[in-house]
């Protein structure tokens, strides 16, 4: 393997700095663009092993303690803590889910149109405001789930529905505040002006981030108000 | 380009005065704040939920998830992501200062981003894992010394076999990855450091605080499950099992960092006319190793947050009574299990490639082949796992279609030794010490193969399976085969790592000690397993006696010579003599850098006109663009890292 | 990249010349100290069986179908609070509040092939057995045991409070079965000095050898009442040593 | 450190190019000088390990009492020797490399190039072939095996298994008799319905070449047919915690009148052991003792 000088890779006046780990933000936005997939890759993993824990232990029944459909008064089920269950688990109220996954797809919008504003250079104001409106739903989208924990008609000891129930609420939770955190560190920066002269980079990959959460909680939603 | 990392140091401010609190963190700092942090998180929690069901298990997750994330906090791994919250992005003087500049050894000892310092640190933290690991194997085979050895009570028992088995199960999954691909894989690909240097560090200093949480098993009542932690039994366990699914949990966070990083590096940090198909055989293995990795942890920590929902909030994913079942356990776990197998394999085989090719002064045989198979291999291997579960009555229509993607791996598994032997073929053998382990290898990993085509046989694996011959053979492939790769790696790199020469003439005996012992041990296991005895027993039939007896005095010898070497590994590495910068006489790119490694690597940034394979061939093979008059580097330069 | 060949052996001898024993005997050092610090460690803690060795005391011989055999008994309780104490003696040198016990020690001592008689008193409350099989008395002496003096086969299943089971470790005495089942104290107000139940049942042991017992009943916590107590050792699980 | 790579190259171009001159005219390095020597040593590898197959199951193993623990020994043979020539050739041409290509004499400095062999597709074609052969090989007999294994055979014996922390206990349904030990009559199918009270438990029994997973609230069904007498270990093979190692149980295979006895002995009506055993048992063969001597391993007590 031969090595060469090469004097011609010079960056050009202003451009990066000549240390390794800081680099130009075309090289940052390729790292990151691939890292971030692999990352989608790592949850998506995750997202298909619930789906398989809820159709599994759905399908399975065990005891036919998915809901209890079959304890009654006259022969009780025992939940978790050896009490009675004399009655089939109710399901929980669908809207808190419907609410908690349009605000999140609303956030992974407004995430879209900071991109946008900030690749038109459409100037810092609109920037400032996507990303603020991002913030806000994904805050009302925690407080919804957080609210929800406590309206739910069941606790988690009254079968599989139920754990799997508030396991993925717990993880919508998760991501939102994933995601809200990012939205706070964009509503920082982007009123510090990082993006407005074209640096979109880094919008561009919370907002591809957005979108996956957004979708991969209404599949969730959908499944977990649909096959109760 | 033109400027190197020397001169920029002197004209800027990077001592401890410049750059606020960032530049005072170190590990003490960590352990204080971690302490602190778990303490307050202790009294909060016990106040809080002490007393309500299942308040012991949320109480200990709390406690230990406020020292995981103390710790790293006072260590400065969430500094990035809080500096870019408050957009206060780190200025390059702040980067030069957190690669370890001008700070001698004290960089071992922080949050270091520079490659090489992790790769060190976590060549160090794995030995002390197969420390640990291997005094616990020896507690186990003393007690198995006589049937009814009343040395450890059963309880004892079991949690000395589930931490020695999760700890070298940790262990060897990070055993290549963490210390050479951090290390060597950067340098080979001609690049200045790995894509996400901070993300690197993270990578180290998360898992080294899931350490302590491993070893609180201890103190918590301990953990009756064994390392698979089968459910129920680990939902029925004491508080133990809370922070050991902690840890699993933890640590496979790391490995899932660390494996983005290699990847998003060997894709996007090569340098000019390093072409994939120009990159060395150890950088595909340590990609394709931490993509199967990538789908692997996951499932590893998904299963275990259902298991601390279980236990710690009152879920039934796997209480029967409940309607959940511990099948959904076996599914998720093995998912992960047999993936998880070859992200320990195929890191080391590759690595054991290069070791291969250098010393036998030949092109790699069929490196597309070997390619090709690490990536069926990657294929295959997440369509097997239910050979783990052949006799758990789960599905038992799905045998017939597991069998055959099980036996179908023995394919590219044997193109790989084709790839071996076929390099071997008519080389210039040069017997040094790291090429006595890769025989040892061939060694061993034949007969962990042969011995695995019967478990992977539904008739014979209703014999086998939960038996000592399983143990055996996984010893055989993980232990005879994978760490023993990793162990010719270690001393093929140790001159490059260390700036040492290792002591070959200790590293000989040490090799023949560990050589035969190991076979008398495990072939002991074999034995073991022929006539019947169950894994995980304290206590067994008197008939077993004189297997295991081999078995254990097999086991005393081996840790003799695993011990000299690493006596051989500290004394050469504190005063064995300097290395030059390539002893073998190798061809890829981390030998013809100065040792030691400076801290960008390059002085000048390489240019690569063909694969480092070129063995017996004329150096200049035609390259896709012509290169330039070739020029030396200025030897010795740089030298800022060192 | 000779002249680096011929450092790197000249090198390789000057190192095994100077080889000091030092780094050597660290390793083994530390090797030994892990090997101390766990042993120790567990030997100090909840693993260790509370209060040591009960021998059992010997009151002649006696003989049973024409063999005559020593005689030896055993006397221990089934309290209902493991952090209890009985005439000022802890139970459990570190017991675990509403964790029930085998007191005051689990590891018992026996003579081999010699008639045991063994006096159990059961202070603690019961429930159901998850296995009525359990109910009923195997292996003592005429496959019977005395409740406050009346002599029964077998006890209700839903109202056990423990069970003493006995067998042998693996290859010792395949043959060797023992299961007492020890009916539970009605009322509210159990307590480790509380109303009791007086059992007695002879048997006869087996080979030398290790021999395990343990409680059948789910008094503990977790997943089928198995947890606590139960899976930790030293309280509803013990030895019996046959010499 | 300066001079290193003008050194090697120096090195590559000497030698690589007189070795790949060498070597271009020989298309099959197999069929090359090191062929013969290699042969014999294949040929000795393979032969031991066909003697090894051959001989250390029939002297490990314990002795098999059922059809299945049968075609598992027959199985392990039968594998051993169809690996042991593709592991005699990696042996082989291993030891071969040490013996004839080793470097000798200075071995400071790395020796010359070896022969640029970059690859060799005929070689991995026929590698290929076989290792795929065999494997297909393997797979059929393995699924032979398990459908043989697995059918359900007519007027099968039920016995219910039930595992629970930490021991076994053996029902045999419509006699009433529930036993710690496990008995079973001689050249007849069993079916063994498997559960478990508590947490997942492995019935064992390598003897009988049976293990299938005792799961809380589930049935796993597996079939053994005894066609030894002879006596034999039910083992957990699951950790299932405390005291995993002393959950087992003792069984014995006995002739289907003794197996008559031993219901009725441990509480079946004479009929319905009769039934049970598939044998007319009269009031008169109960008085003879044979009862625990036929059954060996069972307790008194239970």
């Amino acid at each position: 393997m031969t090595l060469t000088a090469e004097h011609g890779h010079e960056e050009p006046a202003g451009g990066e700095p000549p240390h390794g780990h800081h680099q130009s933000p075309a090289q940052r936005h390729r790292k990151e663009h691939l890292a971030l997939w692999l990352f989608i890759g790592g949850d998506v993993v995750f997202v298909a092993l619930m789906i398989f824990t809820w159709f599994y232990t759905r399908a399975l029944n065990t005891n036919g303690m998915w809901r209890g459909a079959n304890c009654t008064t006259a022969n009780p089920c025992t939940d978790g803590l050896g009490n009675p269950l004399t009655h089939q688990v109710p399901t929980a109220n669908p809207w808190y889910g419907v609410v908690v996954a349009v605000l999140i797809v609303v956030a992974a919008l407004l995430a879209w149109s900071a991109e946008r504003s900030s690749r038109e250079r459409a100037g810092r104001g609109t920037i400032v405001t996507s990303t603020t409106c991002a913030l806000v739903a994904l805050l009302a989208a925690v407080v919804v789930q957080c609210y929800e924990f406590g309206a739910l008609p069941f606790t988690t000891i009254v079968g599989t529905y139920a754990s799997a129930y508030e396991f993925f609420m717990g993880s919508a939770l998760t991501h939102a505040l994933l995601l809200s955190f990012l939205a706070l560190g964009f509503l920082i920066r982007s009123r510090a002006g990082r993006y407005d002269d074209g640096q979109w980079y880094q919008l561009r990959l919370y907002r591809i981030f957005a979108v996956w959460i957004a979708v991969s909680i209404c599949v969730l939603t959908f499944i977990s108000t649909v096959f109760t | 380009m033109t400027t190197t990392a020397t001169p920029l140091l002197e004209d800027t401010p990077l001592g401890p005065e410049a750059g606020g609190l960032y530049r005072h963190q170190n590990i003490v700092t960590g352990m204080v704040a971690g302490i602190v942090l778990a303490f307050v998180g202790w009294l909060i929690s016990h106040a809080l939920l002490q007393g309500s069901n299942w308040g012991t298990d949320m109480v200990v997750t709390v406690t230990m998830t406020c020292w995981v994330i103390g710790f790293n906090a006072g260590i400065g791994t969430f500094n990035g992501p809080f500096r870019w919250l408050t957009d206060n992005d780190q200025t390059p003087e702040d980067e030069l200062y957190a690669a370890g500049v001008g700070q001698g050894a004290k960089r071992y000892w922080k949050f270091c981003t520079d490659h090489k310092v992790v790769g060190t640190q976590y060549l160090v933290l794995v030995m002390v894992l197969f420390a640990v690991g291997g005094t616990l194997g020896m507690m186990i085979r003393t007690q198995l010394i006589t049937p009814h050895s009343s040395f450890m009570t059963p309880q004892l028992y079991n949690t000395v076999v589930t931490v020695h088995g999760m700890t070298m199960i940790a262990a060897t999954i990070i055993m290549v990855t963490g210390p050479f691909t951090n290390f060597i894989m950067p340098i080979m690909i001609g690049a200045k450091d790995m894509a996400f240097p901070r993300l690197n560090a993270a990578s180290f200093w998360v898992v080294f605080s899931a350490v302590p949480c491993l070893l609180a098993v201890f103190f918590l009542g301990g953990v009756n499950a064994g390392w698979t932690t089968y459910a129920p039994l680990s939902v029925q366990d004491p508080p133990a099992m809370d922070t050991f699914a902690l840890t699993i949990l933890v640590f496979a966070a790391s490995v899932t960092l660390a494996g983005v990083n290699i990847i998003v590096t060997i894709v996007t940090m090569r340098a000019e006319g390093m072409t994939m198909f120009r990159l060395p055989i150890f950088t595909w293995g340590s990609m394709l190793g931490s993509a199967l990795g990538l789908y692997a942890m996951p499932a590893f920590i998904m299963a275990m947050v259902l298991m601390i929902t279980d236990r710690a909030t009152g879920t039934s994913f796997y209480v029967a009574a409940q309607g959940g079942t511990g099948w959904l356990w076996e599914n998720i776990f093995w998912i992960m299990g047999h993936p998880e197998v070859y992200v320990i394999l195929i890191p080391p085989v590759a690595a054991m490639l290069e070791v291969v090719v250098t010393f036998s002064r030949k092109p790699l045989f069929g490196y597309v082949i070997v390619i090709a198979a690490f990536v069926a291999i990657d294929a295959l291997s997440i369509l097997v796992w239910a050979h783990h579960m052949f006799t758990t009555g789960w599905a038992p229509d799905l045998s017939g279609p597991f069998m055959l993607t099980t036996e179908l791996i023995s394919i590219p598994t044997g193109l790989l030794f084709l790839c071996i032997i076929g390099t071997l073929w008519k080389g210039k053998i040069w017997t040094r010490l790291p090429m006595f382990f890769v025989y040892l290898f061939l060694w061993n990993f034949i007969i962990g193969g042969v011995t695995g085509i019967y478990l992977s046989d539904v008739p014979a694996d209703g014999l086998f399976h939960n038996d000592m011959f399983v143990t055996a053979h996984f010893h055989y492939t993980l232990m005879g085969g994978a760490m023993m790769a990793a162990t010719a790696a270690l001393c093929y790199w140790f001159p490059k790592m260390t700036g040492k020469m290792l002591n070959e003439r200790i590293g000989k005996v040490a090799f023949w000690i560990i050589a035969v012992a190991f076979q008398v041990t495990y072939l002991g296991m074999f034995w073991e397993g022929f006539e019947g005895m169950p894994r995980r027993v304290a206590y067994y039939d008197p008939t077993f006696l004189h297997a295991n007896q081999m078995a254990t005095v097999g086991a005393y010898a081996l840790i003799l010579g695993w011990l000299l070497l690493l006596y051989d590994i500290i004394h050469s590495w504190r005063n064995g003599t300097p290395a030059p910068a390539n002893p073998w006489g190798a061809k890829t790119l981390e030998w013809k850098v100065p040792t030691p490694v400076p801290l960008e690597n390059f002085v000048v940034e390489p240019v690569v006109t063909s694969d480092p394979y070129t063995y017996g061939e004329p150096e200049k093979v035609p390259s896709a663009k012509p290169a330039p008059e070739p020029e030396l580097i200025p030897g010795g330069g740089g030298g800022g890292g060192a | 990249m000779g002249v680096s060949g011929d450092e790197a052996a000249s090198g390789n001898r000057a190192v095994s010349a100077k080889a000091k024993p030092l780094g050597l005997l660290l390793t083994l050092v530390i090797a030994i100290v892990f090997v101390v610090a766990i042993g120790v460690l567990f030997h100090e803690r909840t693993y260790k069986s509370p209060s040591g060795l009960q021998v059992a005391r010997s009151v002649g011989t006696v003989t049973v179908n024409g063999v005559t055999m020593p005689h030896v008994t055993l006397h221990f309780a089934t309290f209902p609070d493991s952090t209890g104490s009985v005439n000022g003696v802890a139970i459990h040198p570190h017991g675990n509040p509403s964790w029930p016990v085998y007191g005051m020690t689990n590891v018992f001592q026996v003579p081999a092939h010699a008639l045991v008689t063994v006096t159990v008193n059961q202070y603690d409350s019961g429930g159901s057995l998850n296995n009525p099989w359990f109910a009923t008395v195997r292996g003592t002496v005429g496959g019977v045991m005395r409740v406050d003096g009346r002599l029964v086969h077998a006890i209700n299943p839903n109202a056990t409070a423990h069970t003493f089971t006995v067998r042998a470790a693996p290859g010792v005495d395949p043959g060797f079965f023992l299961n007492v089942p020890l009916p539970a104290v009605g009322g509210t107000n159990q307590s480790d000095n509380g109303p009791h139940h007086t059992v007695v049942f002879s048997f006869i042991s087996g080979n030398k050898g290790t021999y395990a017992w343990n409680c059948e009943y789910p008094c503990g916590t977790m997943v089928a009442g198995f947890g606590g107590p139960m899976g930790t050792w030293g309280y509803m699980s013990g030895f019996l040593y046959v010499v | 450190m300066t001079s290193g790579p003008t050194v090697e190259a120096a090195q590559g171009d000497g030698a690589g190019v007189a070795r790949g001159a060498g070597d271009a005219e020989i298309p099959k390095p197999l069929f090359s000088r090191p062929a013969g020597k290699i042969l014999v040593i294949w040929l000795i590898f393979t032969a031991i390990g066909i003697v090894l197959a051959l001989v250390v199951p029939k002297h490990t193993f314990p002795p098999m009492l059922t059809k299945e623990g049968d075609t598992g020994v027959t199985t392990v043979i039968f594998f051993t020797i169809m690996a042991a020539p593709v592991a005699a050739l990696v042996y082989g041409i291993a030891a071969y490399s040490l013996l004839a290509w080793r470097q000798r004499g200075q071995r400071d400095e790395p020796p010359e190039d070896g022969p640029p062999l970059r690859g060799n597709a005929p070689v991995t074609i026929v590698w290929l072939c076989v290792t795929s052969l065999l494997c297909i090989v393997l797979l059929v007999w393995g699924l032979a095996a398990m459908a043989a294994d697995n059918q359900a055979p007519p007027g099968a014996l039920r016995v219910d298994v039930t595992g629970q922390q930490w021991l076994w206990t053996f029902s045999y349904p419509g006699t009433g008799v529930s036993s710690r030990s496990l008995v079973l009559p001689l050249n007849r199918p069993v079916q063994f319905d498997v559960t478990s009270n508590d947490v997942t438990h492995g019935f064992w029994s390598m003897s009988l070449g049976v293990q299938v997973d005792a799961n809380p609230d589930v049935v796993t069904t597996i079939y053994a047919t005894p066609n030894k007498l002879g006596k034999f270990t039910v083992q957990c093979s699951q950790l299932c915690g405390l005291y995993h190692s002393f959950m087992y149980a003792p069984g014995a295979v006995v002739r289907p009148g003794a197996f008559a006895l031993w219901l009725y002995a441990n509480g079946a009506s004479l009929r319905a052991a009769s039934l049970d055993a598939k044998v007319k048992m009269t009031r008169a063969d109960t008085a003879t003792g044979q009862v625990t001597a036929a059954v060996g391993a069972t307790p008194a007590g239970s």
